[in-house]
């Protein structure tokens, strides 16, 4: 599975792109994965409540499924505009 | 019309092709965005990521339901990328309608999902460095109006 | 600033001149309106009369009333009189300020109250000859909301 | 004192100007005065709720005074935009 990291939650992580293998069934499930990986991960994640998820490139709810997906994003609230 | 750049773009030349593009329309809105300088007034200039692929898929959504909810003739929607100056046109948007509430009130839909729907995420670089803009609780709430 | 003229005007040259005016405005929002054709398809022209003198006053006055209640950085109104063809040019209005909410807001008003307070008169001439535009009632109601 | 009419009221009365000498004090008693003069100028006023004015060049209503006034217009509802 693709993950895409943008603004500073791609800074915090310290890339744009990673494949990761997972049996993570649900974005939320995802994101308690790759907290338990290192610091950085725990610190980007840190405040769910300014995460934002898209799955194969539709915004998602955290707890949306993700079983099948190509690519999971991450990223701040956007501000387009 | 859906358009990602990381070009600047001619607003005027935007308004006019986009208004001979529609038939039937007696009214034309447009909204275009421009760079403004930070408070501390030393903007050096303004950087926007975006998500390629998806940034084309969530415009085209934003002017499918503007389509889907006012009868419209045209919607247009143009937004950039990359590094621009204070002053400089970030995005734009025209929406055309056979009556002037129509064009309005799709042209603010548009606007309103855009700020917080469409995968863009400014950052402004002044001498202190690069600072992201933290989205506005205002721009949240602007989307529970429609 | 208020234009008054039976000449056709170029929206998009307009558009980029009075965004050039401004300074630190970090929205633009521009109305177009266009002549339309009639219901039976046969619109030959559009006459447009008005009170010279009057029509600069109220216009003026109407954007003196959007500058008092909003907070922008320009706004420009274009009005035209005289002969004019489907689909050409009848008038202009944009608004500029810092946020969007003002220039969508300013640039409403000015229209509602173009509409129903400004001394123009449409007629619709067809090869059946002139018919006067009739006032909406919707127009009327329109102003009610500001 | 200068009268003006516009639309399908300078239509109806056949002339878009005009110098009167009126003793009425408000448009209303002017709107009467005009009205005994014909026919035509009795049709153009035939209803009321289709009349606008203006006094020297500034919309009012029609039980505005007008003494003093320079210029009266008459005229149907404005359908600018």
């Amino acid at each position: 599975m693709d993950l895409r990291y943008f603004a500073w939650l791609r800074e915090r992580i310290g890339t744009g792109h990673e494949k990761v293998e997972t049996e993570a069934t649900t974005v939320a499930e995802l994101i308690e994965e790759l907290k338990r990986r290192d610091e950085a991960y725990a610190f980007a994640f840190s405040d769910l409540t300014a995460i934002r998820a898209a799955v194969d490139q539709d915004l998602v709810e955290l707890d949306a499924p993700i079983t099948g997906a190509r690519e999971v994003a991450f990223f701040p609230p956007m501000t387009g505009g | 019309m859906i358009r990602v750049q990381a070009e600047p773009f001619d607003m005027g030349a935007e308004l006019t092709r986009f208004t001979g593009s529609v038939s039937g329309a007696g009214a034309v809105v447009s909204f275009c965005g421009l760079v403004r300088d930070v408070a501390s007034g030393d903007l050096d200039r303004m950087v926007i990521e975006h998500y390629p692929g998806m940034t084309e898929k969530a415009l085209a959504g934003i002017a499918d339901q503007a389509r889907a909810r006012w009868s419209l003739a045209g919607v247009f929607v143009l937004h950039r990328y990359g590094e621009m100056r204070p002053g400089e046109l970030i995005m734009m948007v025209a929406t055309a309608s056979r009556h002037r509430a129509d064009a309005f009130a799709a042209a603010e839909f548009l606007m309103d999902y855009l700020k917080s729907r469409a995968p863009f995420w400014k950052q402004e670089i002044t001498a202190d460095g690069g600072q992201w803009v933290a989205a506005k609780d205002e721009d949240e709430a602007a989307l529970r109006r429609w």
